[in-house]
């Protein structure tokens, strides 16, 4: 059930063009599953019109956490909020990801890329409750990008990071460093979000390795709702390829189904 | 309480407000928000008579106080709408109507022909203005002869009421509105999107897939709102005014300048509740001003 | 240092930044912000052959993201203009643009006709477009015959260059702008603003004091660059865009879509430093592109 | 000469809708004038699009302040700014009150209705300084409408209130409180800011006194420069009339010139 809610800012933190935001929002925090959204409305004023879509970070208690990168005025509005004002939001959007019971005891890789690390945090938490084991990878292009570093390193997960200028963990992309993790470990199940061109490599590597996997997607969002079909995008279901809505039929899909945005 | 009730002489509605095509889904999907008859009527997605795909990715851009869509009336036909689509939404108690398009009169004809076997439907709004369906955003409502022949051709196919959807991309509104009048049109309803270009700079690409798309939005509010009073001073039929309605006094200008009912489209997409929130506003809004019947205050512009 | 001339042919340019007219007076009001010499040129207010009392208050009303103004052309004609104005702005470098206006045909050709006989100018703007005179906002350009038969008439009426300043309000831009280039207009401009109508609720009276009025600003900004894109496609002329820039993004995007050069209207209400702001913007935006030569830009839309 | 200048906010102050904002700008409080305005950015987005034109309420050394009350979009905005912020601000604008050197010993009449009274403070303060006598008229609807009351009485000008409503003061309008002090006295000059029936009504008061009076005039405002013509009002000037810019040839101008808006 989506509900509309308008959630108290009770913390701000920031680093560089990154923002980690906790609401107080009980009853849309009991509902949330990792790889939902929400549709947040960032002005008071008619500019930007549209609210914009972000994952949802964490969950704790009554809160949940948003975390994103400033890339436009919508996300620089966002991040000029103070502890206390009102975020009108609506959620949890769309359909997260799959968590299965069979992970149980099993190693389960999940991958953010930059920003796209937002909704992996709630991910890995949610396997572990459900006593799979997360080993997450975290690349940015240098090592402020990779403002959640110790957050995860706190959380105690096996955690692999990159960069790629080396200025933090592995050199190189975090597509690569998956892939050498992948020599020595055998994972059950691949998460992934970050990127397009990111996950469609981390895709095409598991299909080598015959890992299953599910992705994250973006498209451009007019409702949030699945009323406008503006965030429709290529999809190959049941041996048939159609514009499917990434706000209500996804954001999160199989990697099978998806038919990667090469531009 | 005032009483916001009004007649466009085909269809009562109990208040003025219709939730406008291509935002309101196939309405079920604003069901579990709030009671769809709470609404003076919805009209669904644009329908064809197969199903269609749409337009390629990215479909949305975002501009001034504006939106930009190029979605391309993606949709499930009229076979699948009156199947599964239509039987839900037949008992409520609120004016459904629904949205035809074609890609020829015929096809127009069609759909028309089609949906009138089945009850539930208040009325046909004829989508003869749809930028994102043509070569270079074309469509019928740019020209007064093929405006009358699709209303004609339809009025025959069908004998449900109907409302002519024009475009607002047209050098003299008040001929176009005139000659859907004449062909048979019992109102129309203006304006459709703006046909409209972004650009990514950065790749120098269009920002939509399909190139040109429509834009909505506040943005296009005084242009719709010109267009509304000029089209209803010369027109009999009523008009219903839509175009950046996004609050219950956008919606009383609307009517001030001579609509005789609204639509609120690209709003419900920034706000759910939109619809029924702009109603309670203008039910108040009546209350302080001591208007007893909102139709009092249709085209009472003083100019 | 990226190369920011351009050269429409008729007119070297030192970089594409123009003033729109109407929004920069008769040039003299920004002398003492900022040097005249930086910008590509100005376009002076509109210019009857008399002085013009223009249309009565309120001339202006805020919409989203949108200016609609009701100016009506006040001004102080040409004999007072050639009289007073310009003699000091005779001396500037910088392609100094007069924007013609006439109640007919006839005074069109009189005002270019008396305009040429002054050194200075380095071209005519005809401006057939303006929504502010006319009952119900129509103008010449609004039809190809009407667009024809002026630019003939002044273009023969003076030795002067003439950039043809075009309506966006009309259903197919392409044959406006096809009708002034084969009447000899070595290039359009274009847009001019949207007919549009604002209402004050609580009087329910329009806000304009002429009731209609232009829209104008970042609201029309992506209904101006498609026009460019469409014009600039079909004709061979150079194309002058604008409506709505308000940065060196907003005018890079316009010559992508096909302007050779770009007009900056109600932005320098705005910020009145908004033109050499622009023109340093689209200097850094070429040096950290690797563009040598700006005009490479010029229609390069991928589509 | 107009200045462009980016003012940080040292203070606010805020009773109800009214909203008093102290900037630190120097060359521009330097140049001030009373009656000159400042055309003020209330938005770091394109909406509202416009600047808004204020009055320059008051000048102390490097500062000057601004007095104004919330009637729409623009003036909510610019009544959320906190101290330390930035505002994109133009001054100063327009032509102000004539002082006069023969004004010097005699009683003058300042008449401020509403959020009109912005431009008199400074006006009665400069007065003062020319060694004129101020004596001031401050009207509102009731006691609410009169958030300068105490700053009034604190300079020790002779002020007289009114209100609609006789929560305070004088129980009627302040035209008609004008009339009946004009009653004892004979000032040498009324200058008045405030809506524009009461200035209308003013007006005729001093007709009738032959009384010389100014009156600040408002009017919307595109630029605030004189280049748009947007804010042009009929003006009777040397016997002809015509539309002059309120921005530019006034918002100050004298009695028998103003063709007032009876609406
Ligand atoms: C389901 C989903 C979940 C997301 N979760 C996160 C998250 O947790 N953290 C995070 O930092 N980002 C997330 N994003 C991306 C985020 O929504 C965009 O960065 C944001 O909308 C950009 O808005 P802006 O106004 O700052 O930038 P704009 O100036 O509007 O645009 C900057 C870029 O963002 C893209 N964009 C613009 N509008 C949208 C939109 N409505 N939807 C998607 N992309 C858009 C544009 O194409 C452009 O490339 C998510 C996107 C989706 C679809
Ligand atoms: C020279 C001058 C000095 C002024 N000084 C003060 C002052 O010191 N304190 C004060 O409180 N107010 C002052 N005003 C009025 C103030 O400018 C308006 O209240 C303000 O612009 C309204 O903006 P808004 O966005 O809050 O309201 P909006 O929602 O934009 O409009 C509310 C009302 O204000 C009017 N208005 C809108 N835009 C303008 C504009 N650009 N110019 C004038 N009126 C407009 C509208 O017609 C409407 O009636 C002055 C006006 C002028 C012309
Ligand atoms: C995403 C989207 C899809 C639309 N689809 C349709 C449609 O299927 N049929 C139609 O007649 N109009 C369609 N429209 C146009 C709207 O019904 C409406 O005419 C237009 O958006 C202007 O109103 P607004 O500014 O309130 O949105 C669509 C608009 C949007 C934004
Ligand atoms: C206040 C005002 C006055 C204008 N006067 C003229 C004019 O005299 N002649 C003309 O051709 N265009 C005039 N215009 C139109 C502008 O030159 C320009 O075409 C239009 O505003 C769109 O550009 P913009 O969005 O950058 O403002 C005027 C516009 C405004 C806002
Ligand atoms: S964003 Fe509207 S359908 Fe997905
Ligand atoms: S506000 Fe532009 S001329 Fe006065």
């Amino acid at each position: 059930m989506l509900l509309d809610r308008k959630a108290r800012i009770t913390k701000t933190e920031n680093w560089g063009s990154y923002f980690l935001i906790s609401l107080a929002t009980p009853d849309i925090a009991r509902q949330s599953q990792p790889g939902q959204f929400l549709m947040i409305k960032v002005s008071s004023s008619l500019q930007p019109l549209l609210r914009r879509p972000l994952s949802i970070h964490n969950r704790s208690g009554q809160e949940i956490e948003i975390f994103f990168q400033v890339t436009g005025e919508g996300t620089r509005l966002l991040g000029q909020k103070s502890p206390g004002d009102l975020l009108d939001i609506l959620g949890p959007c769309g359909h997260g990801f799959s968590l299965k019971p069979e992970f149980k005891g099993k190693e389960i890789f999940c991958i953010g890329g930059g920003r796209g690390l937002a909704p992996v945090y709630f991910l890995a938490r949610e396997l572990q409750t459900g006593g799979a084991r997360p080993i997450i990878f975290y690349g940015g292009q240098t090592l402020s990008d990779l403002p959640l570093k110790s957050r995860l390193e706190e959380a105690g997960w096996t955690t692999n990071f990159s960069t790629d200028d080396g200025s933090f963990g592995f050199r190189g992309l975090v597509t690569q460093l998956v892939e050498k993790e992948l020599k020595g470990r055998k994972p059950a199940f691949l998460f992934g979000c970050g990127p397009e061109a990111m996950m469609a490599r981390l895709a095409e590597i598991c299909q080598a390795a015959r890992l299953p996997a599910e992705f994250s997607l973006e498209s451009n969002m007019g409702c949030g709702l699945g009323v406008c079909w503006g965030c429709a995008r290529k999809i190959r279901k049941d041996g048939k390829t159609g514009y499917l809505r990434i706000c209500q039929d996804g954001p999160v899909f199989p990697a099978e189904e998806i038919i990667w945005d090469r531009d | 309480m005032a009483d916001l009730s009004v007649d466009l002489g085909f269809l009562k509605l109990k208040n003025p407000v219709i939730a406008a095509s291509g935002t309101f889904g196939y309405g079920l999907e604003f069901q579990p928000l709030y009671d769809l008859n709470l609404l003076g009527g919805f009209v669904v997605k644009g329908l064809y008579f197969g199903p269609r795909e749409g337009n390629p990715p990215p479909r949305l851009a975002e501009t001034p106080c504006g939106l930009i869509n190029s979605i391309g009336l993606q949709g499930i036909g009229v076979e699948a709408f009156c199947r599964e689509v239509l039987p839900p939404l037949a008992s409520l108690k609120t004016a459904l109507i629904a949205n035809i398009c074609g890609e020829d009169e015929d096809e127009y004809a069609r759909v028309a022909e089609y949906l009138s076997q089945y009850k539930g439907l208040a009325a046909l709004e004829l989508n003869i203005s749809c930028p994102n369906v043509r070569e270079g955003g074309k469509c019928p409502a740019q020209g007064t002869e093929a405006t009358y022949r699709t209303v004609k051709r339809v009025r025959q196919a069908s004998s449900l009421p109907l409302i002519t959807k024009l475009s607002p991309n047209v050098t003299d509104i008040i001929s176009i509105a005139l000659a859907a009048e004449e062909a048979g049109s019992q109102a129309i309803s203006l304006v459709n999107t703006f046909l409209a270009l972004a650009i990514d700079l950065e790749t120098r690409k269009p920002k939509l897939g399909h190139v040109l798309g429509g834009l909505s939005g506040p943005a296009i509010k005084p242009l719709a709102l010109r267009m509304v009073f000029e089209a209803s001073r010369k027109i009999k039929i009523p008009v219903i005014g839509l175009g950046g309605i996004f609050s219950a006094q956008d919606a009383l200008e609307f009517m001030v300048a001579g609509a005789s009912a609204v639509e609120v489209g690209t709003a419900n997409f920034v706000n759910p509740y939109a619809c029924p929130e702009i109603i309670k506003g203008m039910e108040n809004w009546a209350d302080q001003n001591g208007i007893k019947r909102i139709n009092e205050i249709v085209g009472t512009l003083r100019v």
